[in-house]
């Protein structure tokens, strides 16, 4: 399918629909009306949106983990094991399901039952089934968001919405450059048009279905900017298609002024962007996503960085948080180490309730500066795609104008370059063609040069691998071989 | 030595792409010559780049967890289309879950890699070992150590 | 022996030390020259003045866990195993010890090596004597502290000292109020005069003795005024008697505002009171103890509490952090959860290196506060001592003017009741004989009032034992059935 | 219920002061009369003040980690001197490290504690098994309960 230019219409959503149920045979099981009565028939706790909203109302902080394994019964133990220490539920979906390779997620569900221990790095909810979804839902009594990583998502989309998940994460730029390799942007933008679409349905239909952008991205120093630049886009697509729960994400950077900066701009821009664009009556909440870089090995230390972000996700008043274990350097992570991520998150939260950010000038000026360089790229986005966004967003991939860090899919321009500055904020060491006006740059820059006088050494590639490697080898800034000076 | 050539990528549905840049940059700056696939890379992808390349080197990635099912068979297949000897190295987070390191290089050793890294290893050490994989293999020994 | 007006005289110390080396037969090892003798070979390194000093130049904050085991072999091996993940040791003296109950301590030491397994609570140093210490002291290759809770330790510090420890934890205040149940206040205050003179004689010999008030007290809901109050007291005694290295404590609250407030408030009055007092040639540096009352017994909270405590440590810029572990709740915790809190402890610490506490007025304000607090005692201490601060403390004692929280000890008032604030921080609900201005009493009230109508009920009892189980319970302020309101 | 005595306090060298003011507070409020002998009490300071006061119930408190050392042959000592009925509960921090709770609590109870408490005991259930206990050993129960 391609790029519609406004809202799907019912009909050609309709027509569309069939198609993509044919993908798989369990795409058969879905009947839309049916999907629709069945999630009005579960109980309120289980709709993602309305726990959000009610969060943000009471501007509590709740807790999500990631967590998905091969088979159903299994899966359903996990959750209910995680249930108790969180808010919300995930199901994270596998690899191959991420590829639509169906045939694969089969072999690999296969081969799990037969080895009794899940082969898979997440749950195949396409090859499961409505049926078996629904299972798991049903054992549940905190609403489920659907995880992944899927470029073309739509049949996980209408198996798993009309199984009863009230929350869908990715979207079409999101959930392609930091995940695949060659599926064509204007592909990927216009299958997540179909969600937002599906969604929009359900929401038209009485059920409030949240959607959440994928806010990290390759999770490996993005500066704040060019995520917010992205999740922001994504959420006017997303409106456009009738979208009302809107869940804008943001990857931690690491420190604390950008991180908290980071939060409360992210909220603003959306609401002028979103009010600007004509669009009201939206419910806007904000994720916050513990470190997504390389973690350190040894649990102690990866205690330490969940801690931490802990720390910034209270301090910002994110209205989620979504918490990393300290298994999250070796591999899935076991029932037990994910639990303990949950609950080491929940301490330092709960501790943190109580007490705000302070908000002095140095945070305000963060918030500004975010603000102005987001506004650089999504006004450019604006003017490239004329009246359609969707074609903004895949002209602005092309131009240069958006670019994400370390994303592997060849729509990326891998241009840009971020490095940290003296205090581990993530900024600019070479813009690429992403149109921040000059003075923006004079201050990164600026900001750069302080570090590299700092270490004696110019800043460059061996630097950003430094900061790469740098919070997994126990540090924020990747100072090298640098040896501190004596500070006065 | 004479320059050898390197086939780097991340192998299947794979999209973990950081370390791969890291990887390609530091065995470049070592003086390989390093034909860099990226990610989400088929066995038979390495392959045909070893053989048009005239390879000597294979650099397996895997992280996402998948390594397991992915990485089967692939020694088997150089031996089918013509590699006969080529060396071949995996690492990164190769199989679901924390498991003791000992077991995951039992496990891909089986498989026929010349040698298994765990995500936390020392390049630095890897491009030493690379070297004298290299020099004992055009010396003519068909099987390079293995620990 | 009894309080002394101004320095002890070097006569009057060697005629004191003869007595005291009498109390267990391996005093008779101690030879005051051979010890100063064994103190300057010594490597640089390991000296703890020194350590203390370049840290504080640097700004770096160092890391100490506390740990001590009955056999000497034993606690080699835990130390060295310490060693690599922090930058300063300690020897954790038993229980027994520090009541001077060598005997016992004895008996512990019999049947831990009967039992392969360490039966008490800390390293019986008395009982091991010199040979055994110095063999310690040289196995090693970073600075030992002594830390105990003895109101009279001047036999233990004759023999550590001489066996090459170059750090002396406690006061006569601080490790009697809080430590024991009838040991007059006179008479600890005596026994540290002799300790702190012990200590000058070093220095005036070239060997520089850290002395080290013990800051937290009774670890349980302190305001920062009383431990400072007491801190800075011990520091001026320490001083009088030739120390010069000194290093005042804080046990943390858990409010972020206060914490900091209190390691740079303690950092400035000490200068103020020590310059006032005509002392310039000292080397003052601060020490932040994490959390310091009851834990959560889980583990992944106690991480979170450590890290929390690790964070507020580095954001305070103190010059150490004494670091707690994830076995808090339960016991002495293995070498091995020791080494768990040193590590996760290291790398919150090192993620915010390169980071700053932001200068709120909110700060300042505190900082001011926490000043006028503290000088209200401090100049009625003086006022009541006349020319001998020494008494002036035991006075201020017996009127009600210093006064800690559930501290065991008869001489304490114990009339004065903390709670904490709606953000957390400790205030007073009763002053009792403290006499802080009825100006700041009224803030006190108005913060405190402010809480309890957030939670809709009367400040009181129930309300400090809420806070005392709050940390341990997963929370910071302990909100009793109190449901959380709607904010906005 | 006629009002119980007890008597409270910390054994041996042990200084921990906070657990012992709250115990007093709880257990006042629950209706006992409560003699709060605070932190280091030796075992005679708690027999005299049991015979002094006719107290049927001794509240063992030990945070500090000898508590192994300090609470033995108390039960004897206390038969000794006369002390035939009075029940015993022991709670706290009692040994030297993180112990498996069943390991302590057959400790204690074999050293003649009635029953055996760990730090994070709820007092509310405290006061139910004391009421009982009381009951039962004023019915002429020669030994009440264990478990
Ligand atoms: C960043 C990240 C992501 C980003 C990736 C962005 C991108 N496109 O690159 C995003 C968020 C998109 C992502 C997605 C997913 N991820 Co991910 N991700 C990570 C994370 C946090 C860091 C990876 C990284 O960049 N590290 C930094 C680089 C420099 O290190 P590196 O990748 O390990 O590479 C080095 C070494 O491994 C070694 N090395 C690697 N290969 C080779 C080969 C040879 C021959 C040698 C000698 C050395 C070597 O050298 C490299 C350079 O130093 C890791 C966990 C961690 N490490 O902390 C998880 C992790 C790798 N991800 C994981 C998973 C499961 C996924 C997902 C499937 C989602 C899910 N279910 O949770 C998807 C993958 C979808 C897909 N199709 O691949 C798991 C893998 C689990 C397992 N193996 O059991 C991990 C371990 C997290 C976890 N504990 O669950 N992820
Ligand atoms: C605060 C504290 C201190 C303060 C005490 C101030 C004071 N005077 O009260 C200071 C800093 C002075 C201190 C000193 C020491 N401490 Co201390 N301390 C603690 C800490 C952090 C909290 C204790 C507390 O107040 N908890 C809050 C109260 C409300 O809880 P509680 O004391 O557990 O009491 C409750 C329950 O246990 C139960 N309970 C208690 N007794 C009884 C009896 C019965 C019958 C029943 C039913 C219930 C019951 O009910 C109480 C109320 O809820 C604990 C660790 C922890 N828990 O987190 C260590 C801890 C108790 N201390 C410990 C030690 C070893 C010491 C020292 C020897 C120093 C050292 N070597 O580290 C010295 C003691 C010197 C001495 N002579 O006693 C160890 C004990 C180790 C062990 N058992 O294996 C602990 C566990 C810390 C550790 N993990 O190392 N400590």
């Amino acid at each position: 399918m391609d790029i519609v230019k406004g809202k799907i219409s019912k009909k050609s959503l309709m027509e569309l629909r069939k198609k993509v149920l044919e993908d798989w045979p369990t795409g058969a099981e879905v009947n839309l009306q049916e999907g629709v009565k069945y999630q009005l028939s579960l109980p309120e706790n289980m709709n993602f949106a309305k726990a959000l909203a009610q969060a943000d109302a009471e501007k509590k902080v709740l807790l999500q983990p990631r967590a998905g394994v091969a088979l159903v019964e299994e899966h359903i133990r996990l959750l209910k094991y995680l249930e108790p220490e969180c808010d919300l539920l995930p199901t994270t979906i596998d690899a191959y399901t991420r590829q639509n390779r169906y045939e694969e997620a089969q072999r690999g569900i296969d081969k799990s039952q037969a080895a009794g221990q899940s082969l898979l790095n997440g749950f195949p909810a396409v090859n499961h089934g409505i049926k078996k979804c629904k299972m798991l839902v049903e054992s549940l009594e905190k609403p489920v968001e659907v995880r992944h990583g899927t470029p073309d998502a739509r049949l996980l989309a209408e198996i798993t919405l009309a199984a009863g998940f009230s929350s869908f994460e990715g979207g079409g730029i999101s959930y392609n450059i930091p995940y695949t390799k060659k599926v064509p942007l204007e592909k990927s933008i216009a299958y997540w048009q179909y969600i937002d679409r599906l969604s929009g349905y359900y929401e038209d239909e009485g059920v409030s279905i949240n959607r959440e952008p994928f806010g990290p991205l390759s999770g490996t120093l993005v500066p704040p900017f060019i995520s917010h630049s992205i999740a922001i886009i994504e959420g006017l697509l997303a409106l456009e298609q009738g979208v009302r729960s809107i869940t804008l994400g943001y990857g931690q950077a690491g420190n604390l002024i950008q991180d908290v900066a980071a939060i409360i701009s992210l909220r603003e821009l959306a609401d002028e962007y979103f009010h600007q664009s004509g669009y009201d009556d939206y419910a806007l909440s904000t994720v916050f996503h513990q470190w997504m870089g390389g973690f350190p090995e040894d649990e102690s230390k990866a205690y330490g960085v969940i801690s931490w972000g802990a720390v910034a996700a209270a301090l910002s008043k994110a209205t989620k948080v979504i918490v990393k274990t300290p298994h999250e350097a070796m591999g899935i992570p076991t029932k037990e180490a994910n639990r303990q991520g949950l609950i080491c998150t929940r301490q330092v939260v709960s501790m943190l309730a109580d007490q705000e950010m302070p908000q002095t000038q140095q945070l305000l000026d963060e918030v500004a500066l975010i603000k102005r360089e987001t506004r650089c790229v999504i006004d450019k986005v604006f003017e490239l795609g004329g009246d359609c966004l969707a074609l903004g967003a895949v002209q602005a991939f092309k131009a240069g104008v958006l670019d994400v860090p370390f994303a592997p899919s060849t729509a990326n321009p891998g241009r840009l370059m971020p490095v940290r500055d003296n205090h581990g904020a993530i900024r600019l060491l070479d813009r690429g063609g992403v149109p921040i006006s000059d003075d923006i740059y004079e201050i990164h820059k600026e900001l750069i040069q302080e570090r590299a006088k700092e270490e004696g050494r110019e800043p460059g590639f061996q630097m950003v691998i430094d900061d790469i490697y740098a919070i997994s080898k126990g540090k924020l800034v990747g100072r090298g071989n640098y040896k501190a000076k004596t500070k006065k | 030595m004479k320059t050898a050539t390197m086939i780097l990528g991340v192998i299947g549905s794979d999209c973990h792409a950081v370390g791969n840049k890291i990887l390609e940059r530091v065995f470049s700056d070592a003086g390989f010559k390093v034909i860099n696939l990226g990610v989400m890379v088929s066995q038979d992808e390495y392959i045909d780049a070893a053989i048009e390349t005239g390879a000597e080197v294979i650099m397996v990635s895997s992280l996402y967890g998948h390594g397991e099912i992915d990485c089967q068979g692939f020694r088997e297949r150089c031996v089918e289309r013509g590699l006969h000897r080529v060396i071949i190295y995996v690492g990164g987070n190769l199989v679901i879950g924390k498991t003791p390191r000992e077991q995951v290089i039992a496990k891909f050793e089986q498989m026929g890699y010349d040698r298994v890294f765990m995500p936390d290893v020392d390049l630095e050490s890897v491009i030493e070992l690379l070297r004298e994989d290299i020099k004992k293999q055009r010396l003519g020994n068909e099987s390079i150590s293995k620990y």
